[in-house]
């Protein structure tokens, strides 16, 4: 079953792909579409019977993969509970989106390979998350690189696409450089990359050292780092956050699905997935914290500001993720992967609302040339209210009523509180204040998009129209996501430390003393996050149904910190100052300068010069006079002859 | 049984005979230039299926030379003695199996002495053929050194503009270098008193001598790498040869370095490679780094493509100087994987240089509009050049750098920081090519790959992505050898054997 | 005295000698009482009868030393005569086309060559510094006038001006060393020098004889500073005689220094093998930068030859057995190349005259590929690259240099052969890589055959004539020590 | 015999000739006649050691030797003369500063 | 001082000196005369060292054959030897230093001269003093050394062949004597019987 749902997805990818043309796009779109439904159904059928605690993890061994010396790398299928969490998630948003595009793709030349990319993303996202090693990991981390890649740039005649998706491979590289640092150190300590020989290991290298970059440092710290390192590339995590809100040159359902439920928390999945590993490193976990919290903070402020409708998902998802790790570095493992999980739906859901609205303003995707549209779409309209909810986390404090977001965001910032220290304070008042944050971008978002006056030209406006069923449906079910994954699951996942530990059964470290915490936190930090909600809901109404002017004024009042927002703290410019520009000038210096001009000018030709004028010389000797030549003779005899005595130490 | 004793000197002299009948072939006309190359095309792939076979009869459980032949010949001195380990059997079918895709690919696009063109190029794959096969140290040099003859050659006549600077270079570069090996392999002699490969491994020279043979050797193997900053010589003559001639400079004349380093330096002066391991990393990881940052600010395609060559040369240095079996294995399953994605790759940029005949990069752009295939192809050959996982070219990127972790993480780092620089650089040659819009009114009329296109790049488009999920046959066949290798390594300079 | 002569048979390690002195002088008198047309009919002749006396000097078991010890004849000199009277031999059949326009029409011509490998006999069989001189005498005279043979040539004129009184200059030291030797040594037979010297302490009239004596023969070989007349008289001789003057001369001198060095002078071996490598270092390097700046084929092959000296004298250096088995398989593939080149420049005329200079061959590779594929394979051959033969000379020499851990001399003699390969490559290029200027008319047969059946041995040299060539050559050798 | 002359008289008298013999080339560049007289001379000095160790050896050989010399450097002269002659034919002149057509 | 030394010294001073002159003498005929001069005085060095016979060929063959032919040919080719001599000391500095290098280092040679004692009185070929020196050489130059003997000849037919073939003419105009044509020549070739009309010319 597992090898099927694997599969499916990549038979649907290579026929598609291969034979696109050939079957056409219809049955290429059928194919993909209906395999994935397959694989969706046969996720749950795999998850249900974790979530019902009589399941054991188990293993299928595909084939051999790299095998040399100790290194014994097979392709294997693990399925245990974070795995079927993962299948649930991927399968059923991927499964919805195929659906979904079938009609927001429906006018596309190109649909064949557009279905052929999802489904190879989707079977590469498989492989990742079934991974039972470090380098099957890597290969579905990369290779759900490589289909963003293929996905963002899917226009490929649009040049900003081509440069996000680009940017989008680099920026991940760069954090795959870490993870895969991580994995050579993971093998240098343990001599295996099983997860399970790694787990085994751990015991045993609590107080080992790594000699790198010259130093002695404790080995799982700096293992752990390194692996975060990868962990904050595909997440998306501050610093290497920039490729995110770029990749939204993408078709909407490919943001909905790679950057929002799936790919992005591959990272969150990686860092869960070895728990137990950072679990050993104390300052690791800081790190996940700060790292998480700042994220969580600074994606929410830039997203104050956006105005494309994308790119404001686009930064939420980013915060949503830094809750999601400064869950793990707490060591609320079970929260983050919850977050993960109601996260999944929600986003999925804002993002093909989001492509709804934009299927019916002609792709347009700048909110400042919306607005009032409510009524023209009134299903879409629903839906994103629905996703808003959820994102923002309204639900009633203390209480089991709330939407998805309610919980999973609430436990986070609860065990953050738990916590304690100045890193547990320092997260619990970004996540905090990203909650504001979030409430209040998100309703901005829909106040600016549905409500007030349309700014958008008359035309666009009057021809704006729902969306076709088969775009629809999708919304219905993750809207049914959107409001039940939180409360449905609330149990497993952060309910009693027992069932926890009970429902994971080893996938991930359950500590039951942060979840026991966290339950007991005071009533005014549960609360914390709901008020949160409701300023921003109230600011936004303020700023936004109120007073449609006080933006501007806002933004003429401080334009440097509106511009650092609107430029997004300028990461671009920074990252191109530092690395892009030079190293495109240490190039240029490198090939012509050294290689042109040292070693082929100087050295090479200079070499050649020198041999020239050496010729010259010589050839200069041979004057046609025949005295010359004999001179030439008798000198040479006299030297010979002086050169026998002197070395023939004759004289001496 | 007679195949099985003479089947290296069976593939090493067979294109021999093809070249000897296409001399034979009468006439100019074209007639006579398509039997030409019908009878080239038939002997490489004769001796392809050969070189099959011999994979297939070859023993993977043993460290042994295997399909020995020794007689001696020419006096005492330099005998005629075949045989392969599995170091060196997968060269041969690697050779094998470009050959007849560089007939193919030279097919069309060699209009003028194509006789001379085919002689050469047989000549070429004897010689090459020959080096991997050869157990005697001075017929490793002959063939070594007699691939200066052919490939000077093929850059010469069918080259591009500079193609006479270009086959200078190549072939003072290296010919400088190798002579000192010359000299280091007479040394050898004396102080061994053979010249046979499989006796010279059981040799212990004293560290004084390993020291100067390794430098000698060095200085002939790190130029045919070719090692930072020696590499000068690479792209302009990748540049400027013809498809085909590119396409085997990248993929088996860059691996003779590699093998050279594997066969001698490595086993036979483990104290001198132990000693100047720390020089080789230094240069691999500096070829890693510097070949990569400049191909990033490459104008022309098969410049880009040769700098990265550089580059990926330098994973092989590192990890065979790394000395452990990840390393040495990563090396050969690099080299290999190299050869194919490399080859296919001046294959790629040949199919559009046939059809446009520039090769600015900037000349270029939406080719996938009009070529999907040729996108496609592309596509997954830029991704194993960028060691994707799933691809060939990922294995022996992570073997090489988990087997430099192993020994030093500096050099690990650094080295890894490759990975980022080969995404830049491809994806960036990738986007200025297929991708865009095709504005350019020249590629219009472009068209996809051919037929006989296809015949050339779908195979490797499927030993790529086979060997990327299933390394196991390539790293099987070397297992044994590769362990015995880094055992005697380890043995000789009382390292710990890492790996056992 | 008299009964020293056993007999007519007693001469049989003679015969040869005798068979081409009779032989140079029964042609002689046919060239002069014959009518017109003589020379072509001589020239064949005397190649018939050097192939004869070749063929018999190869397979003539009969050795031993004759002459009141003046004449030896053992395996060296064999193996070095076989050599020498197959260069003669080539070097006439080259000459037999076109001998018009060189004027090489005069029945003189092949008896004088006839006369100059006798002479080039008694010097390899030399076993006495008289009659070394008497074959270096014979032999150079013999020369000089078939350089200026061309005798309404400025050039070759010239040339055998050139050559004659610098071979009379060194022919003087020779002799003044000669007599140095003689007279502190007491002897003039190279065994019973060697055996003087072997008694004393190293004597400096001895050293100075040694020094004098191999300055004379130096020049015979062109090694440089002796090398200076070379370029010229290459240039300005006509090609059939630059031919003949570029192989079997140089093999019959090297024999010569070989035979001085190891039988006369083993005991101060140290002192030559100074000399030697001295000049051995200078003819290398010299000549690879001088060659660069050619432009005439001619002059190019000379700077080659002296290169190849150079590299030769690599072999020498060692004095060791392997180093004289090198030396001896040396020249005999120098001499292959050598001829092999020059039948190919021998090739090329049209009707503005020979091909002069390296341009002049610019795109032959199109118009006469064959000769071209000769000529380029000759030149690779002549840089040394392997599977040619060129290399394996190399590789002999320099295995010998190695093994006597003379590594500096083997290191430059490497490099200069890297240097000395951008001059031959120049030839490649010019021939394949560069448009055609202008056309050849298809050569005549017999430098075809010389063409090819060169080409093949030096292209199949590990395959065919590899083995038992150094099998020949370590015979050779072996008689020496 | 013992000569009342000394072996060193000889030698440096030959020595002497034979110095003169090579200056006579120095100096005398551009007259290739004397050029040939001047290796003449030199061959006066070899012959004159030869004798002087002839007779202080008590060996004929040298003598033998000397005769060789004498005949074949007669040869050479008529040879070498010969050259000349034509080549003036040729040039019009003996001049060696003449004799460069071919150089390089 | 013994009389010998005293003629050794003279003769000595003599070739030198007149060695000197075949050098630096401005006519080159006056060289080839004191070349002879000093040919003469070293047979006479000859014959103080006991080998006559070497004296007399030196004459005999050097001045009555080589330097006479030296001779001719300067007289023939009526050089402007004037010109020739300019610029004579133009590379006196070189030539002086190489000369005197080499000078120095041969009497090194000369005053350093030892024999190697174990060598001297064992000559292949010890003079016997009862015979004179030409019959001494007489005896074995035909027998011991036939084989150089033999050379020489050849030598000298080379120099022969070389002479003629380089310098022998046959200029078109110029008249020769051939004696078989003499001899075969008879009234029908050499004699042609013409009837002359009278009264008209032919």
């Amino acid at each position: 079953m597992i090898q099927a749902i694997v599969f499916l997805p990549l038979i649907g990818a290579l026929v598609a792909g291969l034979f696109g043309r050939t079957i056409g796009h219809k049955a290429a779109e059928v194919l993909t579409t209906s395999l994935l439904v397959i694989a969706a159904i046969l996720s749950w059928i795999v998850f249900i019977p974790f979530f019902l605690g009589n399941a054991e993890a188990y293993k299928v061994e595909i084939m051999r993969w790299i095998v040399t010396g100790d290194l014994d790398l097979r392709w294997i299928l693990r399925v245990d509970t974070l795995t079927a969490i993962m299948l649930v998630v991927v399968n059923t948003v991927s499964c919805l989106v195929h659906v979904y595009s079938i009609g927001y793709m429906h006018d596309d030349p190109h649909r064949a390979r557009f279905f052929a990319y999802l489904s190879l993303f989707t079977f590469a996202m498989l492989m990742l998350v079934t991974a039972d090693n470090f380098l099957q990991m890597f290969f579905g981390w990369e290779g759900v690189g490589l289909a963003s890649y293929l996905l963002i740039g899917f226009w490929y005649k649009k040049p900003s696409a081509n440069a996000a998706a680009m940017k989008a491979f680099v920026v991940n590289r760069v954090g795959d450089f870490g993870f895969a640092l991580g994995i050579f150190g993971t093998f240098y300590l343990v001599g295996s990359l099983g997860f399970e020989d790694t787990f085994a290991a751990l015991p045993g290298l609590a107080d080992a050292t790594i000699p790198i970059l010259g130093g002695e440092y404790h080995a799982l710290t700096v293992v752990c780092l390194l692996l975060f390192m990868g962990a904050m590339g595909k997440s998306a995590q501050f610093l290497l956050h920039t490729w995110l809100p770029d990749a939204m040159e993408g078709p909407t359902p490919v943001s909905a699905l790679i950057h929002a439920a799936t790919m992005v928390t591959a990272g969150v999945f990686l860092v869960a997935r070895l728990s137990p590993m950072f679990e050993m490193s104390e300052t690791a976990t800081l790190v996940i914290i700060y790292v998480g919290a700042i994220t969580a903070f600074f994606a929410a402020t830039v997203g104050l500001v956006q105005n494309d409708i994308k790119r404001v998902i686009a930064y939420s998802t980013c915060s949503q993720l830094g809750y999601m790790f400064v869950a793990l570095g707490v060591g609320a493992y079970s929260a983050g992967v919850y977050h993960l999980f109601t996260h999944a739906f929600f986003k999925a859901l804002l993002f093909l609302g989001a492509g709804s609205v934009i299927h019916a303003m002609h792709h347009e995707q700048d909110m400042r040339n919306m607005g009032g549209i409510a009524r023209k779409i009134p299903i879409t309209y629903a839906m994103m209210i629905i996703g808003t909810l959820a994102l923002t986390g309204v639900g009633i404090p203390g209480t089991m009523f709330g939407f998805a977001g309610f919980f999973s965001k609430d436990a986070i910032i609860e065990a953050a509180y738990a916590f304690g220290g100045p890193a547990g304070q320092l997260a619990f008042w970004m996540l905090v204040i990203a909650a504001l944050f979030t409430s209040f971008y998100s309703w901005r978002l829909i106040h600016l998009t549905f409500h007030g006056k349309t700014r958008a030209d008359q035309h666009t406006f009057d021809h704006a129209h729902e969306s076709p069923r088969i775009m629809l449906v999708p919304l219905y079910i993750l809207a049914a996501g959107a409001v039940l994954a939180g409360v449905v699951f609330y149990d497993v996942f952060f309910g009693h430390a027992e069932h926890v530990e009970h429902f994971f059964h080893g996938a991930v470290v359950v500590d039951a003393e942060i979840i026991d915490a966290a339950h007991y936190v005071p009533f005014w930090v549960k609360a914390s996050a709901a008020m949160a909600m409701l300023a921003g809901f109230v600011l936004a109404w303020y700023f936004y149904i109120r007073r449609p002017e006080a933006p501007r004024e806002l933004a003429a009042e401080h334009p440097g910190l509106y511009k650092f927002l609107l430029n997004k703290w300028y990461f671009d410019e920074i990252y191109d100052f530092l690395f892009v520009r030079p190293t495109r000038w240490v190039g240029q210096a490198l090939w012509k300068g050294f290689d042109d001009w040292f070693v082929d000018q100087m050295l090479v030709e200079g070499l050649g010069r020198r041999v020239k004028q050496v010729t010259t010389q010589v050839v200069r000797l041979q004057s046609g006079y025949l005295y010359h030549y004999a001179f030439a003779m008798l000198i040479g005899v006299a030297a010979l002859i002086t050169w026998a005595i002197a070395a023939g130490g004759l004289l001496g | 049984m007679i195949l099985t004793d003479n089947i290296l000197t069976i593939i090493t002299f067979l294109p021999l005979v093809g070249a000897f009948f296409i001399l034979l072939t009468p006439g100019q006309d074209e007639v006579a230039v398509l039997n030409i190359k019908r009878i080239a095309l038939a002997t490489t792939f004769v001796t392809f299926v050969f070189a099959l076979l011999m994979w297939g009869l070859f023993d993977p459980d043993t460290a042994d030379f295997q399909f020995v032949q020794n007689s001696p010949w020419m006096g005492e001195v330099i005998g005629y003695r075949m045989g392969v380990d599995g170091i060196s059997v997968l060269f041969i079918v690697l050779t094998g199996l470009l050959m007849p895709m560089c007939i193919l690919a030279s097919w069309d696009s060699v209009k003028h002495r194509v006789r001379e063109y085919m002689v050469l190029f047989l000549v070429l794959e004897m010689l090459m053929m020959g080096v991997f096969a050869t157990l005697d140290l001075a017929m490793f040099y002959v063939f070594f050194e007699g691939s200066l003859i052919p490939m000077f050659l093929i850059i010469g006549i069918w080259g591009g503009k500079r193609r006479i600077q270009a086959s200078y270079k190549f072939f003072f570069y290296t010919f400088v270098g190798s002579v000192l090996m010359l000299l280091a392999i007479m040394a050898m002699y004396w102080y061994a008193g053979t010249l046979d490969i499989s006796r010279l491994l059981a040799v212990d020279f004293p560290e004084s001598m390993q020291i100067w043979l390794w430098l000698a050797f060095f200085a002939s193997l790190a130029v045919k790498m070719p090692m930072w900053p020696l590499h000068r010589w690479l792209p302009e003559a990748h540049v400027e040869a013809p498809t085909a001639g590119s396409v085997i400079l990248a993929a088996i004349l860059l691996k003779l370095g590699g093998y050279g380093f594997l066969r001698f330096s490595l086993p036979m002066f483990p104290d001198a490679s132990l000693m100047f391991s720390n020089f080789v990393f230094v240069l691999s990881v500096a070829a890693i780094v510097i070949t990569s940052v400049v191909a990033l600010v490459q104008t022309d395609v098969k410049k880009l493509i040769a700098y990265s060559s550089v580059a990926h040369m330098g994973f092989v240095t590192m990890g065979i100087f790394a000395g452990n079996i990840y390393g040495v294995q990563g090396a050969i399953f690099q080299m290999v994987s190299h050869g194919i994605v490399s080859g296919a790759l001046f294959l790629s940029v040949g199919v559009i240089y046939d059809r446009m005949h520039t090769r600015d990069i900037s000349a270029y752009g939406g080719l996938v509009e009009r070529m999907p295939k040729y996108a496609f192809a592309f596509m997954i050959f830029t991704m194993a050049n960028v060691g994707l996982p799933g691809t060939s070219g990922f294995v022996g990127e992570f073997l090489t750098l988990l087997a430099i972790f192993q020994v030093n993480t500096w050099f690990a780092i650094v080295a890894t920081l490759g990975v980022i620089f080969s995404a830049c650089y491809g994806l960036w040659l990738y986007r200025k090519v297929i991708f865009g819009a095709l504005e350019k009114e020249s590629l219009r009329g472009i068209l996809d790959l051919s037929p006989r296109e296809m015949l050339t790049i779908v195979p490797l488009i499927v030993l790529t992505i086979f060997f990327g999920f299933y390394p196991a046959p390539l790293l099987d066949t070397t297992a044994a050898s590769v362990q015995a290798l880094v055992d005697q390594y380890a043995a000789a300079t009382g390292l710990a054997a890492a790996g056992q | 005295m008299i009964s020293e002569f056993g007999g007519f048979a007693s001469l049989a390690p003679a015969y040869p000698e005798m068979l081409v002195a009779v032989g140079a002088l029964a042609l002689l008198m046919l060239g002069v009482f014959a009518k017109r047309e003589a020379s072509t009919l001589v020239t064949g002749m005397a190649i018939g009868l050097l192939a004869a006396v070749a063929l018999f000097v190869a397979f003539q078991p009969s050795q031993g030393v004759l002459f009141a010890g003046g004449f030896i004849n053992d395996e060296f000199a064999r193996f070095m005569k076989t050599l020498v009277i197959a260069g003669s031999v080539f070097a006439l059949v080259l000459s037999v086309s076109n001998a018009q326009d060189h004027g090489l029409n005069k029945f003189e011509y092949p008896v004088l060559v006839v006369l100059a490998t006798l002479g080039m006999m008694m010097m390899v069989s030399a076993n006495d510094l008289m009659s070394l001189y008497v074959g270096l005498e014979l032999q150079s005279l013999a020369l000089y006038v078939v350089a200026s043979i061309k005798r309404d040539s400025t050039r070759a004129t010239e040339a055998g001006l050139k050559y004659f009184v610098l071979g009379a200059l060194s022919s003087g030291m020779l002799l003044y060393g000669a007599s140095l030797v003689y007279g502190f040594t007491g002897h003039t037979q190279l065994d019973q020098i060697a055996a003087a010297a072997a008694l004393g302490d190293r004597n400096i009239g001895l050293i100075f004889g040694l020094v004098f004596l191999l300055a004379g023969i130096a020049f015979k070989i062109s090694a440089v500073p002796f090398h200076m007349w070379t370029p010229d008289v290459y240039e300005g001789a006509p090609t059939p005689v630059t031919a003949f003057f570029a192989s079997a001369p140089k093999v019959a001198a090297m024999a010569l220094l070989i035979r001085v060095a190891f039988e006369a002078f083993e005991p101060i071996a140290r002192d030559w093998q100074q000399v030697v490598i001295f000049l051995s270092i200078a003819s290398m390097v010299l000549a690879s930068f001088a060659a660069i700046g050619q432009n005439n084929l001619k002059r190019l092959m000379a700077y080659s030859s002296i290169g190849h000296i150079g590299f030769a004298l690599v072999g020498l250096s060692a004095g060791s057995l392997v180093g004289v088995e090198g030396v001896a398989i040396y020249m005999a593939i120098y001499m292959a190349m050598t001829i092999g080149t020059f039948a190919c420049i021998l090739a090329l005329r049209n009707e503005n005259g020979y091909v002069r200079t390296i341009d002049d061959l610019a795109g032959l590779a199109q118009g006469r590929p064959f000769v071209a594929a000769m000529l380029a394979m000759f030149m690779f051959s002549l840089v040394g690259l392997p599977p040619l033969a060129g290399f394996f000379a190399k590789w002999y020499v320099f295995l010998a240099a190695m093994e006597a851990q003379l590594f500096i001399l083997a290191v430059i003699g490497m490099l200069a052969s890297a240097v000395s390969a951008f001059y031959y490559l120049r030839v490649v290029k010019v021939m394949y890589f560069d448009e055609p200027t202008a056309t050849y008319p298809v050569p005549a047969v017999e430098l075809r055959v010389v063409m090819g059946l060169v080409g093949f041995l030096v292209l199949s040299y590990y395959f065919t004539v590899g083995g038992p060539l150094a099998r020949l050559a370590h015979e050779a050798a072996g008689s020496l020590f | 015999m013992t000569s009342v002359i000394g072996l060193g008289h000889f030698l440096t008298v030959a020595a002497i000739l034979f110095t003169i013999g090579v200056f006579g080339i120095f100096l005398n560049r551009k007259n290739i006649i004397i050029i040939l007289m001047s290796v003449e001379l030199i061959l006066l000095a070899v012959n004159i050691n030869l004798v002087a160790f002839s007779l202080h050896l008590n060996d004929l050989v040298g003598q033998v030797f000397a005769l060789l010399i004498l005949t074949v450097a007669a040869a050479e002269a008529a040879i070498g003369l010969a050259i000349l002659v034509i080549f003036f034919r040729n040039r019009g002149s003996i001049a060696v500063d003449d004799v460069n057509t071919m150089r390089g | 001082m013994t009389l010998p030394l005293f003629f050794f010294y003279l003769f000595s001073a003599v070739v030198i000196a007149s060695a000197l002159m075949v050098i630096a003498s401005r006519n080159a005929v006056h060289s080839v005369l004191f070349l002879i001069l000093a040919f003469v005085n070293a047979a006479g060095i000859f014959m103080l060292a006991g080998a006559e016979f070497l004296a007399l060929i030196l004459i005999v063959v050097y001045v009555g054959a080589v330097a006479v032919l030296f001779l001719f040919v300067v007289m023939m080719l009526d050089v402007d030897f004037g010109q020739l001599r300019r610029g004579m000391l133009q590379f006196m500095p070189v030539g002086a230093l190489v000369g005197i290098v080499l000078l120095l280092e041969l009497l090194m040679v000369a005053g350093a001269s030892y024999l190697v004692p174990e060598a001297a009185g064992t000559g292949a070929l010890p003079i016997d003093q009862t015979v004179d020196n030409t019959r001494a050489l007489g005896l074995v130059l035909y027998t011991r050394y036939i084989y150089l003997f033999q050379a020489s000849g050849l030598i000298l037919l080379v120099a022969m062949i070389g002479a003629i073939v380089l310098t022998l003419r046959h200029k078109p105009g110029v008249k020769r004597q051939d004696i078989g044509k003499q001899v075969a020549r008879d009234k029908q070739s050499g004699l042609e019987i013409v009837k002359v009309q009278s009264g008209k010319g032919l």
